[in-house]
């Protein structure tokens, strides 16, 4: 479904990364690994469409991302460095509205039952500021549950949990492989997963 | 698949930056008092004749409406820039495009509309009379949603850029001139009795073109921004 | 018709253009100074005295040529922009950021020419009639232009911003230039006034038409040499410049 | 011709001061803008041949 | 353990800033630019007769001043608050005292002294005259280090509150009024032929006595913020 | 040398840990653990004198850290979730600047050497914004090499940093703790670290 040919990417004088093209498949999982600075984040980017590449061209179901513009936004969920958690609203005010801004709003019960999944439990109500650096992330996360979208770009999803949050994750990624959905992920961690179908992508 | 509803979609957004705000009081309210209180030092700084202060008194009040709008400005979209927001809703299945124009409604509930209210009482400070108040009041809400709609732009462009807060302000400040220049000789032409009208309807024309423009050239900025 | 495009697309790359704009430079140089030599001729020596003004007057000779320049330049610079946001075309974005310097001279070249007529003629430096203050707005719309394109370091990035900038700008351009017209005579009252000669003799046409072209000329010669170094200082990764002889050597 | 002597010509009629202050201005920014764009360009080609001697040292690093 | 030189640190900070600022040299031109626009606009508000437009000159080059200095407050110490560096020069073993004083130095060096060189420019489009412009200078020479002074104090204040930075324009607005009153008052005492000898003295007093209490309240206001 | 006795941390209405007490001598280092939100960042904020503790109270060399003030941030080295690098400067510019703000200044030739341990060769002249996440931290974990402090505070490192890094920064902490050095960490990762000195603290 989702595939890449030839991509190169340009930072500043050098080329990251090029000629690289992989195909992803409904139920597939594409872990992307490197070195710090080797292009994860910037090849991420490109596949949401929001950098584009110097050579190459990426395709949903055949057709290049480009040209579907929001029919491909809406199947695709990203999770980048920044959480896009807002310190004035609580927990609860985050989650309902990224997903009310993304394009399809949830109710209030099962906001409350995605933070609660993620061990947020008691802390729906506190605003985002007092949160830790753990909590804010798994309010981020929240998203995943919330918004249905077939394809996950999902950059350092680890960072801040603690190992219990990570196996949560982990269920959640596997559940949406098992459903058909794709996945791609960057982790300087191991990903406890148990989905057999993932891929690994190497940049260096 | 079925779209999402647009219309849905701008209503929360204006509904989720009015939240914001009220979160933060301060914020609306501080535009308002630097409003206030820069209307107010002019007497300080220029002397207490009456007679010249209500000759002046169209023009401050208008420049000074127009510099606490353009301060209001960063609020726009430098925190949702920061915090991974505005990258979310370019990846929204809503256009961005949607997303802008309640943002820019938004700002002008916050910014423009409670000035324009504000505007009459300082205006007694001046000496103005009630027939120019009015006028004043009808020009302040023509033209500071143009102000608003100018300043996203602006406020787009310098998105993450280096020294944008005071940057914004150079870029969006010559474009403003047309509107101060309408907006202030609406009430001066009431002053000396020629009659408003003009003024006004131009001011009105300039509005249909920048709610035209406006949201199209922040949104190719921001994409700019975001890339 | 095709081929027509393709053409165009040739000579829009900067490979290609870099050693043509190389080549022109100096024709652009010698028709400055030629335009230049004749029209401070017929400006200094061939052109009466002024029965009014003397001969302060001549400083109409860069007065009105650098006013001229001042909002062509914008014109150009934002065809420019708008080429490279729709076209994609690299050497629009350098194009219009080597003008606006340029333009920002005109502009500064005429409000100061303009303030230094104006001390003379009308006994102060400066008062708010409707050319002067657009003009005043215009270099401000100059210095915001370069103040973004300066504020980011992304060249891809600064082209394109600054596009949406002079764009913005060209279509507020006529609306300013009419309000601050309509501002200015709704309000009469400034104590001086312009005393301009209704009919220009016509040697003075002639000087000012020769100073206008050299101005013309000048402008195209340095701002080609500005987009040589921007072309240079954007493609350095790519092959063709690591070839070039002036690199090489 | 309208001038008497080269100081009638630099006196220009009590004017000098305007005159020349604005034709000086326009002469000086008209010769360093150009001086300044080629300075531009070959600090430009400095630095580009700086960049290619680092990539040949370090190509050269690779190799051996 | 024999402790950091405290002049070599106050320079290190004066030269860090400065370093930053050249960086964004956008930041301290915008901030130039952003004073010769308001003070432009103002006869678009007020209109162009120059008798008026004289006789109003020192208030509208004062209040500019002020509002441009203000505005570039935020420059002081959010950026350095929000990466985590305040932190560090808290935790610094140079006093956070020292390091304060520098940034306060650096930041007049960038807003206060480009300004007061400036204004006699602008003093020129409104037709000041030249004994006028001169004592316009000192005012602002004498004057803008206070509002840097205040200013910080005002910054360290509203760090990491919400709705900061317009905050800040509430809180040191009403403290600029006499710096206002005083400066504006020079030049006019200089317009009416009374001598302008006696503000310029108070504006030296204020300088004193915002030199000397500045810095310390601003760290106090430092390590609350940091709590 | 650094002693904690009965602190007690609150906030909101509850209170995250109390009557904690520790003792931390010269050589030794001191894992906090915890899930997310258990208080480790409060805790190193204390111990920094960043924050107040409800109760209890914190002593360097057998005085309270708030009465030794300047003299005792003169041993400290903190390190926290913000990282303190400044987007516009570049790498290396960064180094420099913050060793100095500490009261510390190194010459250039050092702050490279210690950027160029850290693998940040060739990127020292860039500016920090256009680093990738983990460069970033690396620039950030360059004061570790620069500034000659005896007790560090470091919450979380590992954040965004690979394998390799990982290592370097493990050798770094080893030869600080076998000089004689102190260490307070977090980490939600396993450290993989040398000393054998080590002290864990949960907080739960
Ligand atoms: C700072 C002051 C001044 C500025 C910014 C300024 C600006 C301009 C501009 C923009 C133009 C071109 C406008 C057009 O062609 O429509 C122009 C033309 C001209 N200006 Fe000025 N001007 C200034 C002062 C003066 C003074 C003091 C005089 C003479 C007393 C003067 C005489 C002229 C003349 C004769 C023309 C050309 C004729 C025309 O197009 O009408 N200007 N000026
Ligand atoms: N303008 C530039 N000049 C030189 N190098 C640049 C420029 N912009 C980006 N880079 C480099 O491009 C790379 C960007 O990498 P990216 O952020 O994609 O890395 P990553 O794989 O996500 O790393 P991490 O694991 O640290 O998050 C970095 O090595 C950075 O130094
Ligand atoms: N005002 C408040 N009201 C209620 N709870 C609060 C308040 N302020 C902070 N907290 C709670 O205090 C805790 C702060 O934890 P801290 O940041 O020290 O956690 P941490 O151990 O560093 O976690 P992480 O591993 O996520 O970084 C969080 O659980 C937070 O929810
Ligand atoms: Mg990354
Ligand atoms: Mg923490």
């Amino acid at each position: 479904m989702l595939e890449a040919s030839n991509l190169e990417c340009v930072r500043g004088e050098k080329s990251l990364f090029r000629d690289l093209s992989f195909r992803l498949e409904a139920g597939a999982c594409l872990m992307v690994q490197g070195a710090n600075g080797s292009g994860k984040t910037s090849l991420l980017r490109m596949l949401c469409g929001l950098a584009q590449p110097a050579q190459g061209e990426i395709r949903w179901g055949g057709e290049p991302i480009r040209k579907l513009a929001e029919d491909y936004r809406g199947e695709l969920l990203y999770c980048g460095h920044a959480g896009a958690v807002k310190d004035d609203l609580t927990a609860l005010e985050n989650a309902q509205i990224s997903a009310t801004l993304a394009g399809a709003p949830v109710d209030e019960a099962s906001a409350r039952q995605a933070l609660r999944q993620l061990g947020l439990k008691g802390r729906e109500d506190l605003p985002a500021r007092v949160l830790s650096a753990g909590q804010r992330r798994r309010v981020a996360l929240s998203r995943l549950l919330l918004e249905k979208r077939r394809l996950w770009v999902l950059d350092e999803p680890l960072t801040a949990l603690d190992k219990a949050a990570v196996t949560t994750l982990c269920g959640v990624i596997d559940a949406h492989l098992a459903t058909g959905g794709m996945a791609v992920l960057t982790s300087h961690q191991d990903l406890p997963l148990a989905a057999d179908r993932i891929a690994h992508l190497r940049l260096d | 698949m079925d779209g999402p509803s647009l219309p849905a979609a701008l209503g929360a957004v204006i509904r989720r930056d009015l939240l914001l705000a009220m979160r933060r009081k301060s914020d609306v309210l501080t535009t308002l008092f630097f409003f206030i209180i820069v209307v107010s030092l002019f007497p300080l700084g220029v002397g207490p004749e009456m007679a010249m202060l209500r000759q002046i008194a169209p023009g401050v009040l208008w420049v000074a409406a127009l510099l606490a709008t353009m301060l209001s400005l960063n609020r726009l979209f430098a925190a949702d820039h920061a915090d991974g927001t505005l990258e979310q809703m370019a990846l929204s299945a809503v256009p961005l495009g949607v997303l802008v124009t309640g943002k820019v409604i938004a700002h002008w509930l916050l910014s423009g509309l409670p000035l324009a209210l504000l505007a009459p009482v300082l205006g007694l400070q001046f000496d103005l009379a009630a027939g120019s108040l009015a006028v004043l009041v009808v020009s302040l809400l023509i033209g500071t949603p143009v102000l608003s709609l100018i300043g996203a732009v602006g406020a787009a462009l310098t998105l993450g850029v280096r020294g944008g807060g005071v940057l914004v302000s150079l870029l969006v400040l010559p474009l403003y001139v047309p509107v101060l220049i309408f907006g202030a000789g609406a009430v001066e032409a009431d002053l000396t009795g020629l009659g408003a009208t003009a003024h006004l309807s131009l001011l009105a024309a300039f509005l249909a073109l920048a709610a035209f423009f406006g949201p199209w050239a922040t949104t190719v900025a921001l994409r700019i921004a975001l890339e | 018709m095709n081929n027509r495009i393709i053409n165009w697309f040739k000579f829009a790359s900067p490979q290609t253009f870099y050693p043509l704009a190389g080549k022109m430079i100096p024709w652009f140089w010698a028709l400055t100074a030629l335009f230049g030599i004749a029209g401070l001729y017929i400006g200094f020596f061939v052109a009466p005295t002024d029965a009014q003004q003397g001969e302060g007057y001549r400083i109409i000779f860069i007065h009105v040529p650098a006013s001229w320049m001042s909002m062509f330049i914008y014109l150009v610079m934002a065809f420019w922009a708008a080429l490279g946001l729709g076209f994609n075309t690299r050497l629009s974005g350098m194009m219009a950021s080597a003008l606006a310097p340029t333009g920002a001279l005109m502009a500064f070249l005429s409000l100061w020419t303009g303030a230094l007529w104006g001390k003379p003629m009308w006994g102060t430096w400066w008062v708010w009639d409707a050319r002067l203050t657009s003009e005043l707005i215009l270099f401000f719309l100059y210095i915001g232009f370069i103040a973004l394109q300066s504020a980011i370091d992304d060249p891809r990035r600064a082209d394109k911003a600054g596009a949406v900038l002079a764009l913005v700008g060209v279509v507020n351009i006529p609306i300013i230039y009419f309000s601050v017209k309509w501002w200015n005579t709704l309000h009469q009252g400034a104590s001086v006034s312009l005393t301009r000669s209704p009919s220009m003799a016509q040697t003075m046409l002639w000087g000012m038409l020769l100073m206008a072209l050299a101005f013309w000329m000048y402008s195209i010669a340095v701002s080609l040499a500005r987009v040589r170094a921007i072309i240079l200082e954007r493609e350095r990764h790519a092959g063709w410049v690591a070839d070039l002889e002036e690199v090489r050597s | 011709m309208n001038w008497g002597s080269a100081s009638e010509f630099f006196a220009m009629g009590g004017h000098a001061l305007y005159v020349w202050g604005s034709y000086g201005a326009c002469a000086l920014l008209m010769a360093v803008e150009p001086i300044l764009a080629r300075k531009r360009r070959s600090q430009a080609l400095i630095e580009l041949k700086r960049e290619l001697r680092a990539n040949q040292d370090s190509q050269d690093e690779t190799t051996s």
